[in-house]
Parts: structure tokens; C-alpha cells; sequence
């Protein structure tokens, strides 16, 4: 075939040849089974382009973008800026994994496989807990999974789910749309924001399935998690920690804290932002509840020739196998995104991450640190730990000072007010390993001026 | 010489890719909260990519070999679309930056958008979903929802054919369904009296797959999708199978009240060994304002000659959001490379020639496998892979046995109601003389079948790794190496 | 080792007992036979930097130059702009070729033997060539070798050579440079550049060598050499014919022409600008002449299985067998840059460069023709087929006038009067398939402004 | 199944990458010069990346495996090279821009001459050389020049001593020069009497490999250096060997003349399946004005705080250029980038690592080959792959099964003046479980040379492709496939 983005390999006479085979006289014929009426409709769309004029096209709307490369930026809120070093990209460009599927063939497939039991060895390893699937769609979806593992857990009793406010907003909003099935009532994300996780103990009671919080939390604070969990486990509840798993390359494990799921957003493990997506879900758990973990999971295994070798396993918690009884409906994950992530926790290794977490928190605080000194400005938490993210609570709107700041050419942190009523005036800032202290300098001098203005 | 995990690689002290020492003067770290080890590898950077690389090769892929995998649509995944979606402007771009900074992005993805909308016929589309099983999720709570917006409360089951995929069940459930399987009729297509006979005021839905899983396009898809709307039920279509039917039949000509589409089948994002994928859903009129958001529309109109602004819009009645941002917006590029590359002519074309390769492997093979359903088929088609006169011989050991001829096997023991099914998806971007390899296999297979047995259980032998213990995985669960050690 | 940009992966305890079996007490120890006085001299260079760091010092010096990707441009004058299919760079970032080399051992180096194998075959199919060579230099080095060779195909007689004034100036002085060492007389450079190329026929006489010409000539002029050929080979001596090999998707081959020997730029087949390298030398010859054909050589073969494989082939003629009496010194040569041409030839295949060639041609005659037109232009060789190359001859010097272009955004021709006092005021312009017409437009109409201000 | 050749593949009339039709009127072709038929491969876009991804796996590379190539340093190549070289500003840049918008381009070029000329303590450098061959020809010819600018006209000849590389005899050759060749003695080194004996008025230069390819640091280089200085003669140094060098010792310090570097070994540009190399050539005061140009200069010099600016400078007696445009850019981007990345300090560990690797493997090795020359080596060692009480065993049988552990095998057959040589040359970036690994083969091997030369002459036998018939190759020449049929 040979209009312009053809990748129809076929020439005429090969394809008279086959419809003679097939017994068809034109390519028509083969769809007499589709109602004539709306057979071949004509489609308004673009005339095809060559790969030459496409890359063209997309290069000016990419153009059309201002990026976090070209503008400074300290938003965070859930996607975060991080160095990704070469080697991530090297590994995912290769076509044998990123041309594969599920590795539904273990004999032709170990590449796969071994990755993705790599992925879970190091998920374990960050998060304390003892099993992790092979990635779920993000942290939001991974969040509304570890609910839903819980209603399988309880058999569907205990229908009282505790979301902190200290978690995502995007990720509770997801939760609540995964809940619209279902009669759960999902309490506790309207408690006080300054009130310690220890507050959200008064909520548990007999009929607590699950008590979900965040590590750190959605405005970058560090609790300690261990009485929550004590207090879930006391009521029969669970509890489920939505991690940054930068954060963990420095932070105590959820696993030393008591939790039973622990959820997360995988994208700061090499990820670029890429507007959103595609980014990593990360769920793990203790071996208790391994056989209600949804998505995929890679087992070790011998072949006949002895060797050893992986093998997706315990399928028949999957939707392929159990159809409307499986745990989740997931299918597709985010394979990819997993191997970038493995990629990119055995390129920094041990020191590598602690190194990255470290700076991102020596940065963070140093912005801190000097804002909090501003005319002006104040740090909303001043007194709680924090990783790498804080609120910053500012003399005008959070809205009316980014667009001040981006006049300066920075990208202010995120409107806080978009979702917490009690939080105006507050911005949550970011500050990662590839922020300069100049740049953090500028942020602070630009603050100091635009609030003069 | 199995390749070593990637734990028992390095050495104790060994460091990978260095960052920089912090540039500003160190805080004190928050000494409660600190972790006592942290048990990562501990390799040298040609020592991991090394590994990566060699464990890579282990891998069948589309770029390595032919991939017939039925229902998943192995196409060829361009490597232009690797370059796009990797362009700063995107890679760079964080999601929650202000509209302004952002209009590329906002573009691509109302462009997709308006792109899926035509050539499915329907009125409005979110890109939201991660994919396929996610899309079937947001169309299903759009079903609820819009029932639940009428007032109508008492619909409390989705019909689903017994050839559906396994997410379409998982789906009803997930949402709080009930599910009711409805059988197929001997020609493959939904029987219409059982789907009558459930059509009643508990009717919430039904999810059909059109191709079905057969490969077969349902013969009575319109009185199917009316006996559903006169008991006030709604339709779901399953558009994994997209890749027949593009300028080929719209599902909203058809009737479908909602749809979702793979883009990481028909519109060749790739599957990255798993995913990620993309299943934007689709709706008709009546569903708009349910659909999951924000959708990316145009909130100021252009002046003339200038562009129009997007940003961001959300449906009115909207289910609520499927997951943090907005999709797989990497994913949402390479479709949309595809689609400017493809034009109404040539996606017309995809699906013929999807359809013309599924076809001739149908007759070159039908007369050595048994063709349960023997219609002209769509994209794929499915055969089984038994014979009474071989009766130790499995669907298994045929899947096997094509990995000693360089091929991935078709997608085995699915759909369910044929009997050691074989779902055999070609795709319209494999030759023929690749077809034709592959038929020379499987006929050389069907012989072995009955001359040599043993050959097909011992299979595969020229592969690396022989065949899998997978009950022992099972049994003996390892699902982590011991890192400790 | 732990300096920020180290890629030593030993560890202290390791470099210990390495240090220990290698009866070494430290490091320095093994360096006792230099010279104490010279022995770890300090060096003055920058501090090492981290990937990231290193990364960012990089982007800014790339953003430093204002390449054609930003500017349009029109030079060419042996180096084009052209488009590369993703597929190219794809295959390139292999490292399974990019971290091989040369291809010692065949039973495991048939990727790159094969591609060699194939790249053979793709040039003499493009050149009418017998033979061609696994790669040179590049255009420049490739014409000086095929001199070198025509020195031992006349077993070092005949120490005359001509050489086309049409002939890019770089590569005459890259002969003129080879030559340096050898009695060689060098003739024809000064021909009268109006004179068809058959003005060097009689130049040529029984001390003569070897003719070189170049096809399209440096200034995009088609010309046929049948008879130039002839008349060499009349005299004994030999013809070697420097092409653009895009040209060849469109032109009659120089086999067809008679020629001896074939050399050219590769660059055009899937080679970015890259600043001038690396670049891809073509080399070719003709049956007789394998035997004297400099670098490396790869010939089909069987393995012990009886398998169809490739080997390094004829390494008699080279100097790691030959030594000081090989054909050529060359080892490395452009490897990597000859995949980049067999995967570019592959992917565009024979309608993809027949397309672009005709696309390059139309185009330049597109803007001839405007710039024809224009007051106070001319072409300079109105009446003689050319490529997609041309020279404009305007009322200013071609300094000034690309001074001037440049200032509204276009990088003009290339000034030929730095290299031909005859051409005073003229400019070598380049139209490639990346251009458009309204580019072209712009340019014309920017012509016409800037001449009259 | 053997991968099929290009030519092999595809159909007729089939179309690969497809280009836009020409927007422009189209001109008429010139029908006296146009070419009848055009035999390229018909091969679509999936079919050829297949192809070229197979073919690649057939491979052995550094990303796949350890390479201890003597001579060759076939180090890690980072990938962060691969990244800096094809930054949009570097990949587009024209060679004839104009300076002033290849600022860039000329500040990589400049830093690293200097930087060059820091580490190997000269006085200029010149990037222009294509490789190291193409360095050394340029430095013989700059000696020629030098004599020739003297007056100086009778010096003919060029010594170089017999464990020399390939290049080096055939670069005095192509330079017109006479070649006597120079004993070693038996430590390894320069007989000092023969070249005595040949430095007279005629000598033009000696070219000197230093470590040499023995690996081995000439003893006696500041007498051999002055021993040719003494009768007028300049020293060239093949400075393929730096990478034993970095920061441990400068040749322009021992006083040779002229050298070049290798970017593509010690500087870690990669090897590309031969090439491109990049042979930058250095020289001494005295030699400044004839390197080969243009060179990368400051043309204005920086005003306060300002850059300066960098344009093309010519050497006053320059031998002219080397070849076209200026060098392989490509990789000065990369070997900047490294250099960058490694500072004085990462240099010199650079070296001292290479060594120790070197040493380690010859330690663990000496005891079961012959190691003809036993002294501390630099950055490779040479042993001898054969035993007197194992006839029939050749290096060759060594090299061929060293595959069957995955490695690739050393250089061998070179030098010359060693018997069945085995240039070993693990290089800095390779760890010790590997060398340890090779070690364990390589006493495997010699053992089985002993036990079971047999295992070794079919050798290898757990690779692809069995020991290839190299004659029959050379006989039966065919050095293209059959394009026409
Ligand atoms: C028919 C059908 N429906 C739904 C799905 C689910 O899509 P996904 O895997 O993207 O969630 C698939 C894919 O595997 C499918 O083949
Ligand atoms: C010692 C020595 N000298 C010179 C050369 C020639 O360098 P190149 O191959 O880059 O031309 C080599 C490389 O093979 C070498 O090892």
C-alpha cells in the first residue's frame, strides 16, 4: 500500500494473490457481514502525512509547549522533576522489551519476566513489605486497588474506608469514583490538616476496612505511622501507605511502621513528566495477602532443562481466569514504566538513591529555610518534619503569585486553595536534586519582589 | 548460563550513576524517621546496562519476529512515534502547569480526541483511561451513573457474552454488578433468544465485543443492540478489536451507547512488555456529561487566524476522575503520530488488509486445524488446536512447538467456548511471505501432531529456555529474591 | 572508585586484594618503570562532574551554536541536509553495533559482517561498480586512496594525476596533502571551468595515472564521462569518479560510464550534519582492481555447520598481514557510519531514493529557476543539467550577500570565490527534499531585498 | 535458519519509507543522464528493522560482554555520550556555517585540544585526523615537513621496532619513507644497539609505541628518544596506548615529538563495528606550524567577562588538510564529555585501574601460559597460546573457545615478535568477578588443551554460527550478493 504513513507491506500483486486464496474478489467482499448501510463510511480526517512532514508537525507542537526544560519550575504535587540518567532511556529504546507484550510465553519471554521479578525484589527491598505485583496504572489507581484488595480481604464486610487528608486529592477523587459501585463510606478526609494521623485513630472502629495515608504526605510532611497502624490492626482494619518512593531512599520503611498494603506513585524512579503520564502504580503487601493482590505477579520457576526461569503465577486471581469473581479488572499494566523504574533503582543502587533523596531534602529545606525568613511569607507546618515539598504560605492568592512569578519566568508551586478551602493563600513547592541553589536563590529573591509589587 | 539477578551482581560498596553533593548547606536530618539500611544493588553502570541488554535479547518482541497474538494486535509499533513522544516540549511538560504553557499538549490530546470521535461516530471521548479494562470501567459507571441520573435505580445486572474477555466480567463486578453470561448461537454470534430472555427492568447493559473474540462480526449486531435499548438497557462495546473496523463500520452507527478503543493495539502505542496502554472511552450523546474528566476542550475560541485556547473541561455530570492527571499522555502522542500519518485512507486500509491477512491464514490453515466458526472472519480468527486422532496433543503443545520455528504462539485457551482455542491476530503490517512461513509451520505442526507427538510435548527445543515448571511456581511461591543475602 | 564521573566499578576491598595477588603494595608501585622525575605529573583540568552535571554543561553549549535545525539553510557544497528515518538512529543506538568493532572473529560478529556484507552489495548496486570497500574516511580520503591505489595498480609508474577543477577544493587538498611524500604530479585543477570535461582528455598522456572527476561535479553540474573514460583508457591509465550517491538514485551509474574506480561522500544517505563527521567514505572499483582496493573487505563463506556466515576477507592487502608494503594504512574505519547508510537505503529502498533524488533535483530547480529570474542574479552555468546543487552569481559579494541573509534568518550558499578567483560574487546553493517551496520563496524574495539594500 | 540477506527480502514494488511528493512544479529530468534501473532493496519498514534488530544480536559487543581485545581498549562506552553527541545544536550544525553561529561547536573543539594537550603535555593539537592511522600519517608527514623546512633532505628512512603495529610501517610507506625495522631485546624493549646502529643522517624518525604492544613501558625511552634526537631524527609516538597513561605520564615530557591519541580508545568513543575513530594528533613546539588544519582557535580574545570567540585557524607551514571539513565532530563531543566527567583526578585512576586489571589477569594467569616477558605490564599483557606438551593446539583454538564462555577472545597472532601471541586488555571498567570469571575459563582451556585439544579444535560450539571457512572466503571471492536476481 502506498499512501504517505502506509506500513502495509502488501503489493497489488500480492494482494490479488491472497484474496484469491481467501476466495474474495475484492477487499470489499470481505466485509459483507458489516450492515450495508454503514459499510465504508467516509471518514473528515487529516490527508495521511510521510514520517518526514509528521515529525514537522509534532515538533512545532511540542514547540508549542513551555516546559519545566525551559522554565523553572518548583510544582510538584504528585509528578516530580528528577535527572534520569542515560541508561534508563538506552534500556526502555530497546525494541525486544518495548515490542513484547505480557509475557504470556515464559520460554520466550525471560527478559520480561526476569525484569519484572527484579522490579518486585526491589519494591520489597524500598517498601518493607514481602510482595509486590508487576505495576499497577499509577498512584491514584494503585490507592483505589489497595481499597478494593481490602474489600476482598474483609469479603466484603467492614465498608468503612478512612482516607487522610494529607493524601492526594486526585488520588482520593479517584478513589471515590472507584467506590461509586459499592456502599463504602469513606470517611476522614475533611479532618483538621494540622492535626497529627494520630487524629484519624478516633475514626477506626469494627467496621473499618482499611485506613489509608500518605508518606510522605500530599504537602511533603514525614509522620510516623506506627501507632496508626496499631491502631487499625487493633480494630481488625488495615492499613495502606501511599509512598513516595524517593522519600524511602532515606525514610523508614512502611513495612517497620506496621502497614499492610503500600501504595505509591513510581514516576520519580526515571520517569519523565511527560504532561502526566504514562507513570507507575506501586503496589505491594505482606505475604498474608498476597493471594488478593490484583494485577500481574512473576514467580521463580526451573525449566525442563533445570534452569532456572520465571513465570507469571497465582493467575487465578485474574480476570483471564476468574473472570467476574477476580480481585481487579486490571490487564494491560504499565510494563514499560516498571522497567524503567528497575533500570533506574539499579543504575543509582544503594548510594545512588540515598544520595538523590538527600539532596532533594537538603534542597527543599534550604528553600524553606529562606522563605521562611521572607517579609511576608510564612511556612504553613513550620514544626513538622518534611521531605520535599512544603506549604508555603504567601501575602497574596496562590493564583495571582504564580502568575507574578512566571512573569519572572518561574512555574510557582501548586494552588493549594484548588483544593483545601482551609488552605488559601498556600502554595505546596518542590524541590528536587535538579534544582541549583541559585535557582532557589532567584525563586527566593523574585518571591520577595513580586510581593512587593 | 541463566543471566545472574540483578542482586547477585555488583559487590558491597560498588556505586552506580553518582549525583552531585548538595549545593546548599546541609539540614539536619530528621534522625527519628530514618531508615537503618537500604538494600538496593549495589552494581557498576556497564554492569547493569550490560545485564538489561543481555537480558533484552531473551525476549520475543514485534521487532525481533512475528507475533500472532490474538485479541492483542501485535502490530508494528512505528519508531517515528518513539521520537515524538520523547520531544522536550512533552517529556518536559508537568501536568499541572497552567493551560497557557501547555497548548501543545492540550492540542494533541483534543486533536486525538476529535480524531477517535470521527471514526467511531460518537459525540465526545476522555482520554483518561490507563487502558482498555480502565475504559471498560468508566463506561460501565457511565452506565450506572446515567441510569442512577434518571432515577432508576432497580437495573442491577450487565449481560455478558460467554466469547467476552475476561476483563468485561471483572469490569461489571468491579462496578457492582451483577453478572449474567449469555451464550453464543452456533454461527458465533450472540444468541438472540437467550439475550431476550434477560432483557428485562433489571437491566443495566450489556458488553459486546464486535468482531467478537472469534474474530466474527456479530450478524445481528443492530437487533442485539435494539432487544438491549427497548428493555432500557445500554450498550458497551469492547473496542479492543478496533483494528477491523476502522473506515470499515463506526460502533456509534451501530448503535453502541459507549466504546472504549485500545491504543496500544489498533493505533500502534506498543506494549512495552505489559503496558503502559491507553483505553480512551467514547460515548454518544446521551452519556457526554458522564464522562470521566477533564477532557482537554477549547475554552476560548479562536479569534480569526488565531489558534483556539485549550484547557480544561469537565463533564457535568462527570463519574469523577480514573486516576491521578490525564492518561497516558505519552501514549496519546504516538496515536496521534499514527493517525496524522494514516489519514481516512489509510485506516481504511489497516483494517482491510487486518482482515485480508487474518483471512488467508483462515484458508491456508482451516483445512489442517479445525475451523469451529467458518465465516469470512474479521482481524483474527480462532481455530482449534486438538485433533481426535492426536488426542495427547494440546493447544499447549502446539503454542510451543511454533517457538522452535522462530514465531510467538497465537493467544491460547481463549475464548473460552472454543475448545483449546488458538487466536490467531496477523495484523496488516506482517508480509505475506511471513504468512506463509508461518503456515508452513503450523501444517508441519499438524503433522508432527499425529507422526511424533513427543516432538510437541518436549517443545520448544531451540530456545534458550526449555518448558516452564509453572505449577511449581504456584506451589513454591518465590516472588522476590532475597536481597538480604 | 568514586570521583563523580568514575566508571571503575572497583570497590576499596576489591582494588585491596587485586593490589595483594598482583604483588603490588598500592597503585602507584605498578607504574616503577616511568621515569620518577615524569611519574603522575598533576594535571590541570576541571573538576569532574556527575552524568547530570555533565549533561546540563553540554545543553548549554549546544544551545550555543544556531544550527540548521533553527535557521534555514542552503549550504551544501559536500555536506547536505536531508531527512533521516527514525528507523536509522534506531538500529544505530544498538549497542550491540555501536559497542562492537572491527570484526575479527565472525562466528560471533555476523550482525556487522552481514550489514558490511549487505552495504557491499547496496554499492555496487548504486555505483555499477564490482566491488566496493566496508568504508573509508570519507569523500575527501576516498578520492585520495583511489590515487593511491591507481600508485600501486601502476606499480608505482605513471606519477601523473588530473584532477577536475570540479572536484571539491577539500578534497583536492586532502590529495595534495597525501601526495606530499610521492613525486606526483598533480595537473588539471586550473582547467577552464567552462569547459566541458572533456577538456581534460588532453591533458592525459602515457604518465598519466589516473583522471578524477566528480559526478554531480562541486558545483551540481551533470556531465557524462563516457568519453573522458574512454580517452583514459586509451592512454593506459585509469578513471575514478567522486559521486554524491543521492544523485545516483537519479543519474546513469558511473559503471555505465566506464569508470575505474568510485569514491564519494556518504553522508547524505542517513548521516547528520554533525558539524562535518563522522562522515562516510565510499570506495569501489571494478573486478580487476579488488586485489589493490584499500580496507577492509568482507566475503561470503560457510561455517562449520554449513551455514551461509561473512568474513574479513583479501587482509593480505592491509597492514596489520602487509605492513609497511599494504595498499593503505587505514584500520578503523567509518563502521557505524556505513550502518547508517545500509539501514538508510534499506528503509527509503529503490522507490524511497528515487523519490528523494527527484525531490532534491526538483526543488533546486525550482529555486534556479526563480533565482534566474531575479534582477541582478544569475546562474553561472544557465545552460548545463544539474542536480541539486547550482551557483548564483548576485550583484554583491557572496560575503556580504550571505551577511545580509543572514540577518533575516538564512544561512546562504557557500561563497566559492574563497576557493576560485574566477567565481567572484558567486554562491553555491544547495536544495535538498527538507526544504519547501515557500522556503524557497523566502529566499528568493529575500534576494531580491537584500540586493537592492 | 541464517538471517536472510536485504536483497533477500521484500517484493517487488514494495515500498519502504515513503517521502513527500515535491511541492514545487516539477522541472524536466535530464533524459540523457538518467540511470535505467536502480537495484535496491523492495523492503518494508518493519521488515528492515527486524532485519537490522536480528542481525544485531548476532553480536558480540561490550554491552553484551566482556572484550578484552588487546590493543583495541574496549571499554565502556557511557551512554551519556550517545545522549551530548546528538544534542540538536551539535547534530545539525553545518561544517561551512558561518563562525559566529558555531560558537558551540568550535568551544568543544577548542577545549579539547586543550585538554589533550594538558594530558599529554604538548604543545598543540590538531582534531582533524579521521583515526589513529590518519593521526600517525599526519605526525610523519609534519616530520617530513620539518626536515624539508630545515633544508634537510637526505633522511629517508623511519625506524620502527618490530613489536610496532600494522599502521605504523604502513603510514611510513604511504608517507614515502623507507622502513627498517628495530629488534626488541628480551625484556621486551628497544635493543638499544640496534637502533644505535641506524640513527644516522638519513634517519628521518622513529616511531615509537610506548606502553608498547608488549604492553610493556619502554625502559629505556629517554635513551631511545635521545638516541634518535641525537642524529637529528624526530620521535613519533602511537599513542594508541594512552589509556595505561592518564595522569601517570606525559609523552611530550619524555620528549617525543609528535603523537596521537585514540578518542575511540582510551577516550571511550565507541568503537561503532570498526569505526569511526578519531585520531587527534599532538605536537611539540617545534612542530606547531606544520599540523594539518584548520585547527579551533580564539580569534578574538575575550574582552571582560566575556567568551571569546573561536574560528578556524590555519598553521603557518600547515601540511595542509587531512580530509574534509574538520575532524570527526561526533566524537569530540563524546570524548568531552568524558573528560569532563572524569577530571585530573578520574584520569588518572582511569590508568591505574586499566593497569591493575592487567596486571590481576596476568598474575592469575602466568602459571598456565607462557608468559614470555614477566614484568609488571601497563595496561595489557601478552602471553603465548600454545604449550610444547600440546602440539596441535594453536591460539587460534584458545580464541575460538573462549566463545563458548561468552567471552571474546584477545587479539592474537599479534605482535609478532610473540609466538601464537594472546593481547589481553580488560580495560578499567570491567570488575573483578569478571576477570575472575575469565580467568576460570582460560584455566578450563588450558587444561582442556591438555586433555581434550579436540573440544578445542571445533571450538566454538555453544555459539550461533561454528568456525568459519576463511579460505574458502578468500578463494571463492564473492563480495556481493547477487542483486539482480
Ligand atoms: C477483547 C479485549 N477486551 C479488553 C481488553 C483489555 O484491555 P487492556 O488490557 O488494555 O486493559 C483486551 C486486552 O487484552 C481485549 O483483548
Ligand atoms: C598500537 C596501535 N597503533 C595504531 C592503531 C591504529 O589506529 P586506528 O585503527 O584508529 O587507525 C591501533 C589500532 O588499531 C593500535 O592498536
Amino acid at each position: 500500500m502506498s499512501y504517505a504513513g502506509s506500513f502495509i507491506p502488501h503489493t497489488e500483486a500480492e494482494r490479488e494473490e491472497m484474496l484469491k486464496a481467501a476466495g474474495a474478489g475484492s477487499l470489499s467482499d470481505l466485509f459483507m457481514d458489516v450492515p450495508a448501510k454503514h459499510r465504508f463510511p467516509k471518514l473528515n480526517l487529516p490527508e495521511p502525512l510521510t514520517e518526514m512532514e509528521a515529525r514537522g508537525e509534532l515538533e512545532s507542537i511540542s514547540a508549542a509547549n513551555e516546559s519545566t526544560n525551559e522554565v523553572l519550575s518548583f510544582l510538584g504535587a504528585g509528578a516530580y522533576s528528577h535527572y534520569v540518567p542515560a541508561g534508563v532511556d538506552t534500556i526502555l529504546r530497546r525494541g525486544e522489551y518495548y515490542t513484547a507484550y505480557t509475557p504470556y510465553q515464559p520460554e520466550i519471554s525471560q527478559g520480561t519476566l526476569q525484569a519484572i521479578f527484579e522490579y518486585q525484589s526491589l519494591i520489597v527491598a524500598l517498601t518493607g513489605m514481602d510482595a509486590s505485583n508487576a505495576s499497577h496504572y499509577d498512584g491514584a489507581t494503585a490507592l483505589a486497588e489497595a481499597i478494593n484488595m481490602s474489600r476482598v480481604i474483609h469479603r466484603g464486610e467492614r465498608r468503612k474506608v478512612i482516607l487522610s487528608p494529607g493524601l492526594n486529592p486526585q488520588y482520593r477523587a479517584t478513589v471515590h469514583t472507584y467506590e461509586q459501585g459499592f456502599d463504602t463510606t469513606l470517611v476522614g478526609e475533611d479532618s483538621d490538616l494540622n492535626a497529627a494521623p494520630d487524629a484519624l485513630i478516633e475514626l477506626i472502629d469494627e467496621q473499618t476496612g482499611i485506613v489509608c495515608v500518605a508518606y510522605p504526605d500530599f504537602f511533603g510532611r514525614i509522620y510516623d505511622y506506627s501507632n496508626l497502624a496499631a491502631a487499625a490492626h487493633a480494630k481488625g482494619a488495615l492499613l495502606a501507605i501511599s509512598v513516595n518512593p524517593t522519600a524511602l531512599g532515606l525514610l523508614k520503611t512502611p513495612g517497620e511502621m506496621g502497614a499492610d498494603i503500600v501504595t505509591g506513585e513510581g514516576q520519580p524512579l526515571g520517569i519523565p513528566l511527560s504532561f502526566g503520564g504514562p507513570y507507575l502504580g506501586i503496589l505491594a503487601t505482606k505475604q498474608d495477602y498476597v493471594r488478593s493482590l490484583a494485577g500481574r505477579l512473576v514467580g521463580e520457576t526451573v525449566d525442563s532443562k533445570g534452569q532456572r526461569g520465571y513465570v507469571l503465577t497465582l493467575s487465578t486471581r485474574e480476570q483471564h481466569i476468574k473472570r467476574e469473581r477476580a480481585s481487579s479488572n486490571i490487564c494491560t499494566n504499565q510494563g514499560l514504566m516498571m522497567l524503567a523504574a528497575t533500570v533506574y533503582l539499579s543504575l543509582l543502587g544503594k548510594q545512588g538513591l540515598k544520595q538523590v533523596a538527600e539532596s532533594c531534602y537538603h534542597k527543599a529545606h534550604y528553600a524553606a529555610d529562606a522563605i521562611g525568613k521572607l517579609k511576608g511569607y510564612k511556612l504553613k507546618f513550620p514544626d513538622i518534619p518534611f521531605f520535599h515539598e512544603f506549604i508555603m504560605e504567601s501575602p497574596l492568592a496562590a493564583a495571582e503569585l504564580n502568575r507574578r512569578l512566571l512573569e519572572h519566568g518561574i512555574i510557582g508551586g501548586y494552588d493549594l486553595s484548588l483544593d483545601y478551602a482551609a488552605l488559601k493563600n498556600c502554595s505546596l513547592l518542590a524541590v528536587t536534586e535538579v534544582t541549583s541553589k541559585e535557582e532557589v536563590d532567584f525563586l527566593v529573591e523574585t518571591l520577595a519582589e513580586v510581593s512587593r509589587g | 548460563m541463566v543471566e545472574p539477578l540483578i542482586y547477585d551482581l555488583g559487590a558491597p560498596g560498588r556505586r552506580g550513576v553518582a549525583f552531585p553533593e548538595p549545593d546548599v548547606p546541609l539540614a539536619d536530618l530528621p534522625a527519628a524517621h530514618l531508615r537503618s539500611e537500604l538494600p538496593l544493588p549495589e552494581v557498576g553502570e556497564l554492569e547493569a546496562l550490560r545485564h538489561f541488554t543481555r537480558l533484552s535479547q531473551l525476549n520475543h518482541s514485534i521487532l525481533t519476529g512475528f507475533y500472532p497474538l490474538g485479541s492483542c494486535t501485535m502490530k508494528y509499533n512505528p519508531v517515528i512515534n518513539e521520537d515524538t513522544a520523547r520531544f522536550a516540549g512533552f517529556a518536559h511538560a508537568h501536568p499541572l502547569q497552567p493551560i497557557e504553557m501547555v497548548q501543545g499538549s492540550l492540542a494533541i490530546m483534543y486533536h486525538l480526541q476529535e480524531w477517535l470521535k470521527e471514526i467511531s461516530s460518537f459525540a465526545a471521548v476522555s482520554l483518561q483511561p490507563a487502558a482498555g479494562a480502565q475504559g471498560e470501567l468508566a463506561g460501565v459507571m457511565m452506565i450506572r451513573a446515567y441510569h442512577a441520573d434518571r432515577g432508576d435505580s432497580k437495573r442491577n445486572k450487565i449481560l455478558i457474552p460467554d466469547s467476552a474477555h475476561g476483563t468485561n466480567p471483572a469490569t461489571s463486578s468491579m462496578s457492582g454488578y451483577r453478572v449474567v453470561e449469555i451464550k453464543s448461537d452456533p454461527r458465533g454470534n450472540v444468541d438472540l433468544e437467550a439475550l431476550k430472555s434477560e432483557c428485562d427492568e433489571t437491566l443495566a447493559g450489556l458488553m459486546l465485543t464486535n468482531p467478537n473474540t472469534l474474530g466474527l462480526f456479530e450478524e445481528h449486531v443492530e437487533q442485539v443492540i435494539a432487544a438491549v435499548h427497548g428493555a432500557g438497557g445500554l450498550v458497551y462495546g469492547d473496542g479492543a478489536n478496533m483494528n477491523a473496523l476502522l473506515g470499515i463500520c463506526r460502533p456509534g452507527d451501530l448503535g453502541f451507547d459507549v466504546l472504549h478503543i485500545n491504543l496500544h493495539k489498533t493505533f500502534t502505542t506498543p506494549h512495552g512488555g505489559g503496558g503502559p496502554g491507553s483505553g480512551p472511552v467514547c460515548v454518544a450523546e446521551h452519556l457526554v456529561d458522564f464522562l470521566p474528566g477533564p477532557i482537554s476542550g477549547v475554552v476560548i475560541e479562536p479569534t480569526e487566524g488565531d489558534a483556539p485556547v485549550y484547557g480544561w473541561v469537565m463533564p457535568k455530570k462527570s463519574i469523577g476522575r480514573l486516576k491521578a492527571f490525564h492518561g497516558q499522555f505519552g501514549m496519546h502522542v504516538r496515536a496521534f503520530t499514527y493517525i496524522l500519518m494514516q489519514g481516512a485512507e489509510g485506516l481504511r486500509a489497516v483494517s482491510e488488509y487486518a482482515v485480508l491477512n487474518a483471512n488467508y491464514l483462515k484458508e491456508k490453515l482451516k483445512g489442517f486445524y479445525h475451523l469451529p466458526y467458518d465465516r469470512t472472519c474479521m482481524h483474527e480468527m480462532v481455530l482449534e488446536g486438538r485433533w481426535p486422532d492426536a488426542p495427547g496433543v494440546r493447544a499447549l503443545d502446539i503454542a510451543k512447538r511454533l517457538m522452535d520455528f522462530g514465531f510467538h504462539p497465537p493467544t491460547n485457551y481463549f475464548p473460552l467456548i472454543v475448545h483449546d482455542a488458538l487466536m490467531i491476530e496477523p495484523t496488516e503490517t506482517e508480509d505475506k511471505a511471513t504468512l506463509d512461513a508461518f503456515v508452513a509451520a503450523m501444517l508441519q505442526i499438524a503433522e508432527e501432531a499425529h507422526s511424533n507427538p513427543e516432538l510437541l510435548h518436549g517443545a520448544p527445543h531451540t530456545t534458550k529456555y526449555g518448558r516452564m515448571d509453572e505449577v511449581r511456581a504456584a506451589r513454591q511461591l518465590v516472588l522476590c529474591c532475597d536481597f538480604r543475602s
